[in-house]
């Protein structure tokens, strides 16, 4: 049997899981080394109906979740090409960091210049979205960088605000 | 279908649910409908579901759906009889219903008089005084100075609550413990009210400790009649705005209902109300109750008064603005069963209900028996950042209290909503605590239960079964989704727990 | 929410919509549900809804939901407690009834010994006679020979009408209106009925001219206690299939329904009936009724009856098959408002009905005030050939018969199925048909009204949007839908009028 | 401006549409000639909002139809392409004629063997789906020429079942 394997991280938890290549029907997998037969229906795109030993779960990909009877259970690929950027993004606790748009909004207001000592908790930016607006601080004490937002400006979640040295 | 009637063309100046549902109802009689839309709604389900469609201007409120002027330029030249405000925008705008009937076109709602009577919150508390209603002691004029605050506050006795005589939406509120915090809270409420309203009025009521929300329809036509339409409990409220709401109220029987429901509508005749129109109370714990506000236009909560009444509260307004008569009299009023509303946010509430704007890529939505949705949305829509993050309302109807409940909790695990965050998981966790379910309510019940940390629920899927569909959704699933779900890891700001002051803006 | 009940896990032994929604009501009480299945159907929607699910065999229904062997192991194997039989298939199948008890598993249902009363015709009849019911004159037993024929047809006075004894859905069924033509008519039904059901047994009634099909549902306790839950009006009819139904019927006053109600009960309670049934009555045009025979399952229109009770009469078969006295007692059943289901079907009635099976490429449901979708499909869904054509009830509820109607002319408008044809265009024809609004009907309307060709509706959109439209379609739409479409008129067949001999053989 | 030229056929008619290249938003068209501005929404694949002077449509593809409003209207786009083959199909008058499954089903019987000799409208096969049962009828006199399927064949909408000449 010519099995992939995909690491899976969920609830904390890394998990090797053995896969045929076709995975549609009747399967035989491994999960953590353990043999598990399943049968499989892919009823859309990111939609499956799973059925292990008689249970059946309709699983829905949601972004970096699976819904299963309408809970959300977070996951990730351990993707080898993605470890490198991972171990980059934690391991800069002293070094440079960006504060980002938590989520998609409108910035309403930059209260931090260029070259501003801030403590850590200052408030530097208040972004607006659905008429709630959020006011974003500082995760530490440090030099302003950078002010990469201006008033008015629409900002996407994840995109960089303010980077703090 | 459709006889002489003499509206033959309706405006709906709103969007998202609200909208549809006037548009529904609308269609339903026979009337055309016109839609109005900001830029970033000219894909709003509101627009794909009318008959006309005209765009107003850019995304922000000021510059679309405030913009009466514009509302009412379209609606001559599209020839509409009436205008439906929904609720929010220009639903309690008296000066917009002036120029409604100025221009001759029909606003579907009270006069502007009633509306000006009524929607003030310190005008209306002396309409219910004058209407003989129990209200919370206090002042019913707007407090002149921090020493006539003093003075009324020593007069009703501590606690008090400090109030914006134009507010709502829990702007220009203070509770206030001891005569120490009052000048404070007096000239922090007095600011924040300027900020939001324009106006720093604000007075002064006796705080009731624990008190339950439970509001009456009301529905009155041009002829002098007035019915209450039952009451709402809408006790469950995070920074003041509802959350859940139900109709029978578990704690109101009887007499009690009659009480309340008499009360209102003697207010509604005291102010030649015509229209939907819901008044307010605070309910103690002996049963005692008191006016709160009258709301001049139809609620969010209406289809849970629709389910156990079996009425179109829509279509009763579009009738009682064709001028009809109302075709019932209150003993024709029967209420059956038990209905629940759940309203469905575009927030997190695992993130400090952080908003959650963004593309829906996918969506499941609940059915089967009763299930009634009310939705703005569909898949694919991208939900603005501008306006209120409601999507949806979900409303179940069951025969008794616990099966609306159950039929709920069923209706939740159906609903589906991918691509941006929600508050779901939200209503499942009340709907399974004790509290909720035995009815032990009152409007602090909900930030109570949110410092007690979520417990894990029971029938979790088992650990392998998750990791086995998560490793054949990533290896089978849509490129993109796999990529967000990688990315995702990538930020950790994305679980950045906003801990920055919130303005609850919303309507 | 779940107490200690005798029913923890059932096991839907059914298909599509209704195994849908029985288990949405098994949810909503706590109860694991099993979902069996046939190698179409492993993607089917009761299937992704399901606890548990097993295979029973290959498509056709003798192999897979008529294999009451199997489905006994699936529900031993999986620990279920209790069977839910669904409408069709083994739901009035006493030998498997018999088989449960013996496997000690529970039938939501009667117990066999009451199916066997009043599931044959003719014993039907015999308990009818017995129970004083009026019903249609004829002969009680089978008919021996041509020469009984002749002598009942005589007795009771032509036209008459042959029907098969074990029958169904109209097959055996002949109308014969002089003497003459009966020998031949007798040999043909015979003929019909030995093909159709394994039993060539025929009887024969006096035919009630232009009559209305008028049910009442029952629902019996296993403790003595039977209610009437009001009437379903189902006149509206294809081949002797159902395609409308609605509660009240129009021509049913309380005098009439409490007439009907006691006679369903008294049948009932005369065979120890227990769990839901309903009793069929053919009204003719003076108030007369007759007993036109019993079905000993929850029904497929049961939705229309729940919302107008207020009842969820899967939930109430549940609490009975668990011994739990029914909760109310005949007084506390009350009528509100008006409800229409109507049968979505995979067929095209603009070419002979053509059954139409394939993939599901889009799917917009309706919802909204007062609309209910019990549905067996998604999208994306490939509706196999095997079985009914049914995808799902569209039910609307109302507070009046117009209000109802013009909700699901409403609904039918937000309703799209695209891949396949359905008949949603018929009930558009139907619920705008003066005579349908008028409640102008009998078991004949329908056939009336298909032979009288459509007639176009006003509010066509205008040729030159049609063409625009298309045009911007066909140029930003899928590549493939639109390959599809000019692939179509490469085939003059696809439009041929299929007017072939045509077997209703649709449970 | 660059318009594209695109016939279409509906309600029996041939409309000339002439489109620009880019068709979201405000745009200007032609419909047989004349002037047409109107603003267009996609909202999904093959699901568009179109606003012509102030009236709104909500138009979804379907095959060979699209839906506005709960009806259908049957359109073919004019494909210089396939003018050959439409041509071919209807031109068969007198020629060989292919009897096509009119939808998908099970073959339940073939009354006909090749060589024999058929009426007009004789039943040739009966083919099963949901339940229903059609007998498809020979459109002309004439001898079998095929017999392309046997009983119990599954066979898809438009497959040729029987050819007779």
């Amino acid at each position: 049997m010519n099995l992939k394997t995909i690491w899976i991280e969920t609830d904390g938890k890394r998990r090797r899981v053995e896969l045929p290549e076709d995975t549609q029907g009747a399967i035989e997998c491994l999960v953590d080394g353990v043999a598990l037969s399943a049968d499989v229906h892919t009823a859309a795109a990111g939609e499956i109906s799973l059925i292990v030993a008689g249970r059946q779960w309709h699983c829905l990909l949601d972004g970096d979740a699976i819904v299963i009877n309408g809970r959300r259970y977070g996951f990730a690929v351990d993707d080898p090409r993605s470890l490198r950027g991972r171990a980059g993004a934690a391991g800069g606790a002293t070094g440079p960091r960006s504060i980002k748009a938590p989520m998609p909004g409108r910035v309403v207001r930059v209260l931090v210049n260029e070259g501003d000592e801030v403590a850590e908790h200052q408030g530097v930016v208040i972004i607006e979205a659905m008429k709630m607006q959020n006011e974003l601080k500082s995760p530490r004490a440090g030099r302003i960088a950078r002010v990469a937002v201006a008033v008015d400006a629409t900002v996407d979640s994840g995109e960089v605000l303010v980077v703090v040295e | 279908m459709t006889e002489a009637m003499p509206i033959k063309k309706v405006l709906i100046a709103n969007r998202g649910e609200i909208a549809v549902r006037v548009m529904r109802s609308c269609r339903e009689m026979g009337l055309r409908t016109v839609a109005v839309y900001s830029d970033v709604d000219r894909g709003a389900l509101h627009v794909s579901y009318a008959d006309e469609a005209y765009r107003l201007g850019p995304g922000p409120a000021t510059e679309s759906y405030l913009r009466g002027d514009l509302i009412l330029d379209f609606a001559r030249r599209s020839g509409a009889d009436a205008i439906h405000p929904g609720y929010g925008f220009l639903s309690e705008n008296a000066a917009f219903v002036e120029a409604c009937e100025a221009a001759g076109v029909i606003f579907i709602g009270p006069p502007a008089s009633s509306m000006r009577a009524l929607g003030s919150k310190t005008k209306a508390r002396q309409a219910a005084d004058a209407a003989q209603m129990p209200r919370v002691p206090g002042s019913v004029t707007g407090l002149a100075n921090i020493d006539e605050a003093l003075r009324v506050a020593r007069e009703i006795g501590y606690p008090v609550m400090l109030k914006a005589a134009a507010g709502g939406g829990g702007k220009g509120m203070r509770a206030v413990a001891t005569e120490a915090e009052l000048p404070t809270a007096y000239t922090a409420a007095g600011s924040e009210a300027e900020r939001s309203f324009g106006s720093g009025e604000v007075y002064l009521e006796k705080l009731i400790e624990r008190p339950r929300h439970i509001e009456v329809q009301v529905m009155a036509d041009m002829h002098g009649r007035c019915l209450y339409l039952g009451e709402r409990e809408c006790s469950v409220q995070r920074r003041h705005q509802k959350v859940i709401e139900e109709a029978p109220s578990a704690v109101v029987g009887e007499v009690l209902r009659r009480r309340m429901g008499e009360a209102a509508v003697r207010l509604a005749l005291s102010a030649s109300y015509v229209n939907a129109g819901t008044v307010e109370f605070l309910v103690d714990s002996q049963e005692n109750f008191y006016f709160l506000e009258m709301n001049t236009r139809l609620q969010v909560e209406h289809p849970v008064t629709e389910l156990i009444t079996g009425l179109d509260l829509v279509q009763m307004q579009l009738r009682v603005a064709m001028g009809e008569p109302l075709g019932l009299c209150q003993e024709d009023v029967q209420l059956r069963g038990h209905a629940i509303e759940c309203r469905i946010y575009a927030e997190d509430p695992e993130n400090n209900f952080m908003p959650s704007p963004g593309r829906i890529t996918r969506l499941e939505r609940p059915s089967g028996p009763g299930v009634r949705e009310d939705s703005g949305i569909y898949e694919g829509w991208t939900v603005p950042l501008d306006y209120d993050p409601m999507l949806s309302k979900l409303v179940c109807y069951g025969a008794t209290r616990a099966a609306a409940i159950d039929r709920m909790l069923r209706a939740l695990d159906e609903y589906v909503v991918g691509g941006i965050r929600t508050n779901i998981a939200l209503f499942r966790r009340i709907l399974l605590d004790e509290d909720f379910r035995a009815a032990r309510l009152d409007t602090g019940y909900l930030e109570r239960l949110l410092l007690v940390p979520s417990i894990e629920e029971e029938d979790r899927v088992p650990e392998d079964v998750v990791a086995l569909a998560a490793a054949l959704l990533a290896s089978t699933g849509r490129r993109d989704e796999v990529r967000n779900g990688m990315g995702r890891t990538d930020l950790p700001e994305s679980r950045w727990a906003a801990t920055g002051r919130r303005e609850g803006l919303r309507a």
